[in-house]
Formats: C-alpha cells, sequence, structure tokens
C-alpha cells in the first residue's frame, strides 16, 4: 500500500489527536469507575478537558530550567511519536516502517524525558519517585520484552500491521489471546504495570513521596503530564489489542477492545493498596516471566 | 477504698510525705522536692506503677513555686499516685525523671518551653512546639496573652463601607470606636 | 489611620476587556474561564479543623469530583488554598510560602470563624486573627465548623466568581505586595522573607504597581540572604540511639 | 521563579539525605511534620516537630469561665472530640463534688461509644489511603457521616457535639432516637463484611502492613503506649475496664488484643473495638429506656460559679489511648491550671520517631496512621 506524502502528513497528525481524544475518554472512564466503586457520581464529561484547558491557561507558569521544560516535551513527544508508530483502522502512519521494536523504544522515552525534567526541580521527593519509575520500567519491561519476543515468533514479523492483518484473516481463533493465552497474562501484568496503577503504583504514592515526579509540576508542565496520562492510557490498551486481540476491524470494535481492556486494571487498581518498589519488582520478575517463559516455550513446541 | 496493705507499709516507709487518699482509686502525696525521685523510684520499683501518665506544672505565682505533679498508674494496685512536690519559681530547675520514665522527656521538654523550668538530666531540652515564639514561656502566670495579641495583631474590621452607610441613613447599631475590639489601628 | 480597600475588584474589569478583545478572543476568555471554574484542584493541607468536614464533602456522600474538585498534593498543582481553621503564627509561615509557590490564577478560601476573626481563639497568642492581612482571600466560609454543604456552596460562588472573571485577588498580592509583606513583617520579625521573588514575578507577569514596592520590601531587601536549606536537627534521636 | 533566574543548588556529596514528611504532606495526619534522615529507602532518624495546630488550649482555658470552657474542650481532639468535654465535665464534676444522675451517665457512655465508632472508621480509611487504596477511605467517611447524623440530631452539632456539661447531659434523647440507633449499628455491621473482603482481609495490605512499625509489649509499656496500640502488643489494658468511669462497669464488653504489634495488629484490634462498641451500645439501647430520672444536677448559676479549690486527674479512653485532664481550681471563677494528657502525645513523637527510625520511606506513613496519633492533642 502506497500514499502520498500529504496522506501520510494527515494521518500523523490526526492519529496523535484521535488517540488525544479517545485518551480522555479513557480518563473519563477511569475516574467513573473509580467513583462508582467508591460509590459516588464521579466527574462530569467533560472533566478530563476542563483539567486539561485550565492548566495550561495558568497565568504564571513556574519553571526549573531548560531541562525542566525539555523534560515534558520529551515525555509527550515520546507519546506522540507512539501514536503514529501504532496502526489504527484506516491509519497506518509509519507503522509499517517502524515496528514492534521501534514502538518499544519510543515507549521508553516519556520515562526517561520525565526523569530529566524531574530530576532539574531538585526535589527529594520528585527524585525518588523517578528513580522508582525507572525500577518500575525496569521490572515491567522485562516481561513486557519477553512477551515482545512471543509475538514476533508467532506471527513471524515485528510487523504490527501484518501482526493486525494475521490475526484478522485468521479469526477468533487466530487472535494472540488465543494461540498464545500465557503470553497474553504476561502481557496483562505488563500492562499494570506500564499505566502504574495499584499494586504497581509505586512511583506516584502520594502518601510516601507526594505524588514523585508530579510533585514540582504546575501550570502546563503538569497539564502536560495529564495529555501524556491521555496518550498513556490509549497507547497501552491499543497495543494490547493489537498484539492480543486482533486489532480493531473497524473503530467501533478497536474501541470496545481498548476500553474492555483497560477496565481490567482500572477495576484492580481501586480494590488494592500498592506494592513497596522491591516487592513489585520480585513479583514482576517472577510471576509475569515465568508465565511469559513458559508461553514462550509452548509457541516453539507448538 | 482502701489502699492495699502493701501500699500502707511501703508509704510508711517514706519520711516526710503527706498521704491522702482523695477519690476512689486517687492518691495524692506531697512530697519535698529532694526526696521525690526516690518516692517514684520505689513506687516503681515495688508497686508497680510502671505507667507515668502525665507531668504537670502547675504556676502559683503569689507563692512564688512551681508545683510539678507526676500523676503514676499501677495496674498491680489500681491506683494513680499524683505525686506533688513544689520547686522554687525562681531558678525554676528540677531533676529529670528521664531515667525512671522515658515518657518523662516529653512532658519535660513540654513544660520547660511552656513555663521555662529546666530539667537537668532530661536528654532534649530543646524547644518542640514554640519553636518559632521568642516570647516569654507562655503558660507562665505573669505573661498576659490578651495584652500580647493586641500587640501583635490586627481585629477583623468589624464595620466596613457597607455597614457605615447604613449607619449613615439611620440603620443598623453604630458601634463607637472605643467599645470595638482595641487594635492597633484604633490606636492610631 | 489608613484605610486599605478591601481587595474585591468590582465587575466592571471583566466587561472592559470584552470590549477591547475582538470576538475570538472573547470567546476564548470565556472558554478558559469556564475550565478555570470547572477544574479546580484544592491544596490538601489540613491547617485547623475545618479539615475534618473536608473528607465528608470529598467523599461519597457529597462527592465534590462531580464538581471538578479534587484535592491535589503540592501547592505546584493545585488552584485553591483551604485555610481550614485557625492558622498558629508557625503554620501560618508555612501558609505564606505555600501560597507563593502556587501557579496563579489561584485562589484563597478562609474556612471557619477563626479565619476571619480568630474566632473563639480570640485571646490566643498563637493564631492569627486576621487572614486577609497576609494573603488576600476570595472567600470566606463562616462556620465553626461549616459543615459540608456550606463548604460546597462556598466553592460553587468561587465557581461563580471565576467564571465572570471577578476572582483575581490573587493580582492583589503582587499590585499591593508591600501591604501584605509589612503585616507579615510585623508578626514574624523583621527578617521574615521567602524564597520566591514576588517583586521580579510582579514585573514579569506586568502586575508591577507603585504599592507593590515600598518601606517593608526595602527593609526585606536590607535583611534578604540567599536560600539555604533548611537546618534539620537531628539531635534526640542519635543522642538516644539505644533507647 | 522565572526558568533564567534559576541557579539549581550544590548539595555536598553525602549518602544520608533529609526528606520532610508535612506539615503539607499527605502521608502525615493533620497539620504536622516529620523529619526523617534517609539512607537510601532506610531511615537513619527521624525526629518529630509539633507547633502546627498550637493554640495555647490551657492558657485560653484558664482565662474564661467554667462554663465558657465547654464550648473550647472538644476542639483539642478534632477527628474524636466527645472525650474531651466528658473528661473535662467529670473533672469539673469531682471538684464540686456533684453527683452525676444516672440516665446522665448512661448517656455518656453512648455518646463516647459514637464518638469512638466514627473515630475508628476515619481510621480505617485514613490507613488504607496510605498504603494507595482509597476506597475504605470513602467508604469509612461515608458510614462514619451517618453517625455523624445521629450525632447531628442528639445534639445539635455534627462534629463537636458540646453535648456536656459539668453536672450532666445538655438534653435528652429525641423521640425514636434509639430506634435510629439500632438501625445504624445493624447497617455498621452489615457493612463490616464489605470491608473484611476489601481491606483486613486484603492479601497485598497484609503483605505490607505486616511486620511494619513492630513494637514489643516491653517497648510499649516503656513508652507509656496506650489504647488500641497497647493491645495490640497483646496486653489487656483498658481504661474502661482497669479504671471504671461512668457506668462502663455494668456494660459488658471484651477488650480485643492481637499479638503482633505491628501496625496490621493495630487496625485488626480497632476493628474489633468497632464491634464492642456496636455491642455496648446495643446494650444501651435496651437498657436506656428504663432508667429515668433527670439529665443532670442542678448547679449553681453558671457565669458566677466558684468551683471549690482543689485538683482532679480524670483518666478516660478515648479512641486513641488513655487520655487525661488535669484540673486545679483555686476557688476561682475560672479554672487556675487545666493540664491535658492527650494520648498521642506519646504516640506521635516518642514512639513515631523510634518506630520510623530503621523502617522503610513507604512505612513512615502507614506507621503514623497506624498510630492513630492525633496532632493537635500533642499541640493543644
Amino acid at each position: 500500500m502506497h500514499i502520498g506524502l500529504g496522506e501520510l502528513l494527515i494521518e500523523l497528525t490526526l492519529m496523535p489527536l484521535v488517540a488525544f481524544i479517545v485518551g480522555m475518554l479513557m480518563v473519563l472512564m477511569m475516574r467513573r469507575v473509580g467513583a462508582r466503586l467508591q460509590r459516588r457520581v464521579g466527574p462530569p464529561f467533560f472533566q478530563p478537558l476542563y483539567d486539561i484547558i485550565k492548566l495550561h491557561s495558568k497565568e504564571t507558569q513556574i519553571s526549573h530550567g531548560l531541562i525542566h521544560d525539555i523534560g515534558i516535551i520529551m515525555a509527550v513527544g515520546g507519546y506522540i511519536a507512539a501514536e503514529t508508530l501504532l496502526p489504527v483502522p484506516g491509519m497506518n502512519g509509519i507503522a509499517e516502517k517502524g515496528g514492534l521494536i521501534t514502538l518499544l523504544y519510543v515507549m521508553m522515552i516519556p520515562s526517561l524525558g520525565l526523569a530529566l525534567g524531574v530530576g532539574q526541580c531538585a526535589n527529594p521527593n520528585g527524585s525518588i519517585g523517578i528513580s522508582r519509575a525507572l525500577t518500575a520500567m525496569l521490572a515491567y519491561d522485562i516481561p513486557f520484552v519477553i512477551v515482545m519476543a512471543g509475538v514476533a515468533f508467532i506471527y513471524g514479523t515485528t510487523n504490527l500491521v501484518e501482526v493486525i492483518n494475521i490475526q484478522q484473516e485468521g479469526g477468533i481463533a487466530a487472535w494472540g489471546a488465543v494461540q498464545m493465552p500465557f503470553m497474553a497474562l504476561a502481557g496483562l501484568f505488563a500492562l499494570q504495570g506500564m499505566l502504574g496503577k495499584q499494586p504497581f503504583e509505586v512511583y506516584v504514592a502520594p502518601a510516601e513521596i507526594a505524588t514523585g515526579p508530579m510533585v514540582e509540576m504546575g501550570g502546563k508542565y503538569l497539564g502536560g503530564l495529564f495529555v501524556m496520562q491521555c496518550f498513556q492510557l490509549y497507547t497501552a490498551s491499543v497495543l494490547y489489542v493489537t498484539l492480543f486481540l486482533g486489532g480493531g476491524e473497524n473503530w467501533l470494535f478497536l474501541l470496545l477492545k481498548a476500553f474492555a481492556v483497560l477496565l481490567i486494571p482500572i477495576s484492580i487498581a481501586f480494590l488494592f493498596p500498592r506494592f513497596k518498589t522491591d516487592d513489585l519488582v520480585r513479583l514482576m520478575w517472577k510471576w509475569p516471566v515465568l508465565l511469559g517463559l513458559i508461553g514462550l516455550v509452548l509457541i516453539n513446541y507448538r | 477504698m482502701e489502699k492495699p496493705i502493701h501500699m500502707e507499709y511501703l508509704l510508711n516507709e517514706l519520711a516526710n510525705i503527706k498521704v491522702r487518699n482523695e477519690r476512689q482509686r486517687r492518691m495524692r502525696l506531697d512530697v519535698p522536692s529532694k526526696e521525690l525521685p526516690a518516692v517514684l523510684e520505689l513506687l516503681k520499683g515495688r508497686a508497680g506503677f510502671m505507667h507515668l501518665s502525665a507531668i504537670s506544672c502547675v504556676d502559683w505565682i503569689d507563692e512564688n513555686q512551681f508545683e510539678l505533679v507526676y500523676h503514676l498508674w499501677s495496674n498491680q494496685v489500681s491506683t494513680l499516685v499524683s505525686a506533688h512536690t513544689r520547686i522554687e519559681r525562681d531558678p525554676g530547675v528540677y531533676l529529670s525523671v528521664y531515667d525512671l520514665y522515658k515518657p518523662a522527656a516529653f512532658w519535660e521538654r513540654d513544660i520547660h518551653e511552656m513555663y521555662g523550668v529546666f530539667f537537668e538530666g532530661s536528654p532534649d531540652m530543646e524547644k518542640f512546639i514554640l519553636t518559632e515564639w521568642d516570647g516569654p514561656p507562655p503558660m507562665r502566670k505573669e505573661f498576659d496573652s490578651e495584652a500580647w495579641v493586641n500587640d501583635h495583631f490586627d481585629w477583623q474590621n468589624y464595620r466596613p463601607d457597607w455597614l457605615q452607610e447604613i449607619e449613615q441613613e439611620g440603620g443598623g447599631i453604630a458601634i463607637l470606636p472605643d467599645e470595638q475590639r482595641f487594635s492597633r489601628k484604633a490606636e492610631e | 489611620m489608613k484605610e486599605f480597600p478591601v481587595p474585591v475588584q468590582t465587575a466592571e474589569d471583566p466587561s472592559v476587556k470584552k470590549q477591547s478583545g475582538n470576538i475570538f478572543s472573547n470567546v476564548f476568555d470565556e472558554l478558559v474561564r469556564f475550565a478555570q471554574s470547572r477544574s479546580l484542584f484544592m491544596l490538601h493541607y489540613c491547617t485547623g479543623c475545618g479539615a475534618i468536614e473536608l473528607p465528608p464533602a470529598m467523599t461519597s456522600r457529597f462527592d465534590m469530583e462531580r464538581l471538578g474538585i479534587q484535592p491535589m498534593v503540592t501547592p505546584r498543582q493545585a488552584d485553591i488554598l483551604l485555610i481550614t481553621g485557625y492558622v498558629s503564627v508557625k503554620t501560618l509561615k508555612r501558609v505564606i510560602l505555600t501560597y507563593e509557590q502556587m501557579n496563579a490564577p489561584k485562589y484563597v478560601i478562609g474556612i471557619c470563624s477563626c479565619t476571619v476573626n480568630g474566632g473563639m481563639y480570640w485571646q490566643s497568642y498563637a493564631t492569627a486573627k486576621k487572614l486577609n492581612d497576609y494573603m488576600p482571600v476570595d472567600l470566606y466560609i463562616a462556620g465553626c465548623m461549616p459543615r459540608p454543604e456550606a463548604v460546597i456552596s462556598g466553592l460553587r460562588q468561587l465557581m461563580e466568581k471565576i467564571k465572570i472573571g471577578e476572582a483575581n485577588s490573587w493580582q492583589d498580592y503582587f499590585k499591593r505586595y508591600d501591604y501584605y509583606l509589612g503585616n507579615q513583617q510585623r508578626l514574624f520579625g523583621e527578617t521574615w522573607q521567602t524564597p520566591t521573588d514576588i517583586i521580579g514575578e510582579s514585573k514579569h507577569y506586568s502586575l508591577h504597581t507603585p504599592e507593590t514596592e515600598g518601606e517593608h520590601t526595602r527593609l526585606l531587601e536590607l535583611h534578604q540572604r540567599p536560600l539555604e536549606p533548611l537546618e534539620m536537627r537531628l539531635g534526640l534521636s542519635e543522642k538516644t540511639e539505644d533507647r | 521563579m522565572r526558568a533564567e533566574n534559576y541557579e539549581p543548588k550544590q548539595h555536598p556529596p553525602s549518602h544520608e539525605y533529609e526528606l520532610n514528611f508535612g506539615p503539607n504532606h499527605p502521608g502525615i495526619e493533620g497539620n504536622y511534620a516529620l523529619k526523617v534522615k534517609l539512607h537510601g529507602d532506610t531511615v537513619v532518624s527521624a525526629r518529630a516537630d509539633a507547633g502546627y495546630l498550637h493554640r495555647g488550649f490551657e492558657k485560653l482555658m484558664e482565662q474564661r469561665l467554667w462554663i465558657q470552657n465547654i464550648a473550647l474542650v472538644p476542639r483539642i481532639c478534632v477527628p474524636d472530640p466527645s472525650p474531651m468535654e466528658v473528661a473535662y465535665s467529670m473533672a469539673v464534676e469531682q471538684l464540686c463534688g456533684l453527683d452525676v444522675p444516672e440516665r446522665a451517665q448512661w448517656l455518656r457512655v453512648m455518646q463516647l461509644e459514637m464518638s469512638r465508632i466514627t473515630a475508628h472508621l476515619f481510621y480505617f480509611g485514613g490507613h488504607a489511603a496510605t498504603t494507595g487504596m482509597y476506597n475504605p477511605m470513602f467508604w469509612g467517611v461515608a458510614d462514619r457521616d451517618l453517625v455523624l447524623d445521629l450525632f447531628e440530631e442528639l445534639t445539635g452539632g455534627r462534629v463537636y457535639c458540646i453535648y456536656n456539661m459539668p453536672g450532666g447531659v445538655r438534653r435528652d434523647i429525641p423521640e425514636g432516637f434509639l430506634d435510629r440507633l439500632s438501625r445504624l449499628l445493624d447497617y455498621l455491621e452489615s457493612r463490616l463484611p464489605e470491608y473484611d473482603n476489601l481491606f483486613f482481609t486484603n492479601h497485598v495490605l497484609i503483605n505490607r502492613a505486616k511486620g511494619t512499625g513492630q513494637m514489643s509489649q516491653h517497648q510499649a509499656l516503656e513508652w507509656a503506649v496506650t489504647g488500641p496500640n497497647l493491645r495490640a502488643t497483646g496486653l489487656q489494658c483498658d481504661v474502661r475496664r482497669d479504671d471504671p468511669y461512668l457506668v462502663y462497669d455494668e456494660l459488658e464488653f471484651d477488650i480485643p488484643v492481637e499479638q503482633g504489634g505491628d501496625a496490621l495488629a493495630r487496625t485488626l484490634v480497632r476493628r474489633s473495638e468497632l464491634q464492642q462498641s456496636i455491642r455496648i451500645l446495643r446494650q444501651i439501647i435496651q437498657r436506656l429506656p428504663s432508667i429515668k430520672g433527670p439529665i443532670r444536677a442542678p448547679i449553681p448559676n453558671p457565669l458566677a460559679w466558684n468551683v471549690p479549690a482543689g485538683e482532679a486527674y480524670v483518666r478516660l479512653e478515648s479512641s486513641k489511648g488513655e487520655l487525661g485532664w488535669y484540673v486545679v481550681s483555686n476557688g476561682g471563677q475560672k479554672p487556675y491550671r487545666v493540664h491535658v494528657r492527650g494520648p498521642s502525645s506519646m504516640h506521635a513523637v516518642q514512639v513515631l520517631e523510634n518506630l520510623a527510625k530503621g523502617s522503610r520511606l513507604e512505612d513512615v506513613a502507614q506507621i503514623m496512621f497506624s498510630l492513630d496519633a492525633c496532632p493537635p492533642e500533642v499541640d493543644r
């Protein structure tokens, strides 16, 4: 499939934009689900949008230096780049040229950018938070990489467009979740870790380190992080759908699947306290890795 | 309630101590200040007064004395003993009982910053609650808190513009300046 | 006796703005103000007893989040500084530091009678009597303590004020910094200083007025020294290692 | 501060660093500060810093009439105010030799136990929130609000009831109150299994709370730990039983004990205490209608009331531990000296500093909340 440059540019603009809007809906869903579990009404429909507009319209902005600014740009920019690598119905962007490995790398950029930006703030809470975030990343990346490897094995490609095509041609039986259930389970762990929700919410931890990386963020910096959260929810859930649930036949199915996938970590998040950091690493390197390795063995002996 | 027998024996050993059984399970001892640590040690060792509930300080300014009250509870004899002792107000120095009762550290520190009584041997006499206070120890009777307040704070304006307008039109109740709470602004 | 005007902006300010701009910027301004009014992050700082009525207001029964109000953890993130009750002098210093760290537009709400006039602690040597001497206050919610309904209704009033663009008392802090600093110096002593450069910021945001600087800010410059990390006294625990 | 003005501060290289918990920190209860020195994630030493809530209560009370102070005293401990007013009233009664009518005593016990329920429900949420689980807080505070509604019906105040006065209580129960209370107790009991499922048997919570902030019984006694925190170390010790006041000796209740002395044990003790409070309230509902009589003893003109000279030390079991009130009168219209022994003045300072030392950064907040430290009691 060959597309023109103009079309590509439109896709590259549209993909992050759609991701942002869907991401805001996901944030809304997360807050509403939490509210229902806590027997409350929850925020109004446009609340995520209000929050982001308000934060960007702050009249004084407190910066801690250039690196602080660059860090936030990296955090949001990393996810924007990730969106263009994540094929959705009708839009492939540069997914064919990038592939899974590139996406894996690009998804690490936000954490690193955040580390840079927070490091500049010189707030001990922020530094502890970011060291925890990087530790958590190290923890969930091992099962995540194993899952990636399994996906590459089973489909024989790292091209996400092809991965989707193979799954959709084969029907439900060809879905990653059916082909490699152990991998799908390990992927769920990694998803929970990637979203940083309880029980793996080690790096926000308000009662311990006062929201860690976010501690010195205000105004548009915090707004940037809110935007990043939208992208994060979208990327993680759509990636999971792409790898294990056959991607989206059309937008309706994609969104249905993505929201359904997201419901799992969100509901778990509101029912558990958080682990300690070392418990998190121990758990992440034990069960999901074990599941992933079993999955790999099964794939090889299939 | 009658004192348990061994309490009686115990207290008979001590001279110079006035014992009063005030209410049920309450006993008041008046101890000379020199003997108080020994009495406490005896009570702790022989009658199980393990629990130091509190140390209170009372400022008897007319007699120029501080009264220190050690409230001790024993589960063994189910009695609360309040050991009273008086020290001179002027140097305001006394002995710490920290080596007998660990909680004394907090109470002595508290009394030190509220009354200015210094306890020799207490582990920490630094300020705790009033770290940013540079006036006299506020719980002393001679410290006039109301005067201090008038000196340092302004009162809310009880006659805002809109109320004055009403007063000018003949409504409301005009409060004369000298009937208002006094403040710096009124003095000027 | 110098009478300072009560820092309440009249409703004329936004209308003046409205005529000067073009229609798009007006619509945009209105949208921004609406979003600001519907998304209020309040600082999670319990300065006094009124804080006990905030959990009911936040949680399941009264659920502030349905109005877009949620607690935030650090001053940088927050919009509203809720002074929940009496502020002791020690707390007031922290409150001022906190207030200066917040990003404008920021709002201060004094909850409980104690913030209005000292309340039942009017004789107390330790609590400040009148909050609006030390920082501009947008709204007082009287009561001892106000019920969650009162808190929410007060917050709704603030939302209305923000929506019509009247809640800009934060500008007052820049515009009349000298007055506030004077009151602070009177209570905390001449050497009082905060790490935030209010005068510099007021120039940067073009909120600098003749009243920003005065005798008190000159006094501040006299005493100002570079910011040092706060000293930590950890003597006790080290001395009594074996406890 | 603008970006261009920012100069990063150079700190001396060190393996240890300092972190302020509070006063503005969600991991601290109320307005309080704990300064910790850390080596990696381990707390090397901790130092409490109080005084943010200092109002000089004891000084204020010396300046006001005996009856005026009733309005002042509940403010000393905000989450659990009722024991304060009961203790103060009892102290004044002891000074005057007033006999409180029996019905008033029963009503006081009812108020105390309801207050204990509210404090414990609040506590569960606080403890859960320090570990990142917010549902118990939302539920607990909402359920607590139902008790507050009954308080409001009974006394007119939600949190600060000011229901007591020297001599008795201010008013009798409204009609149908006991039925509503009984229904509320049924409701609270029916909620307990849900709390169990979510909170008390949550594996992650048990994993985190077990062994956190552990103290032995010996340490607890040495540090004058009282109340549920002491009972969590396995010692059956309760002022209500050891030094009975009001009508507690006529009531049947157990003193729940847990072994372990850690954060989990402290929480579980309070969970059992909640059940015991419900049990006590059930007995009161049964007995109260049969107890007739006035609800307060006649007192002289309260505005010109010279309380006889003397002193009284009243001990009470509040939801946090042993509460002590030392009141001295010199025969005047105002108290000569009032001294409040809040249980938290031990828990929040000495005990917290000692337990935090050697613990992990993650656990500091949990230790503080599990001790149920109440900063206004420390500061007064």
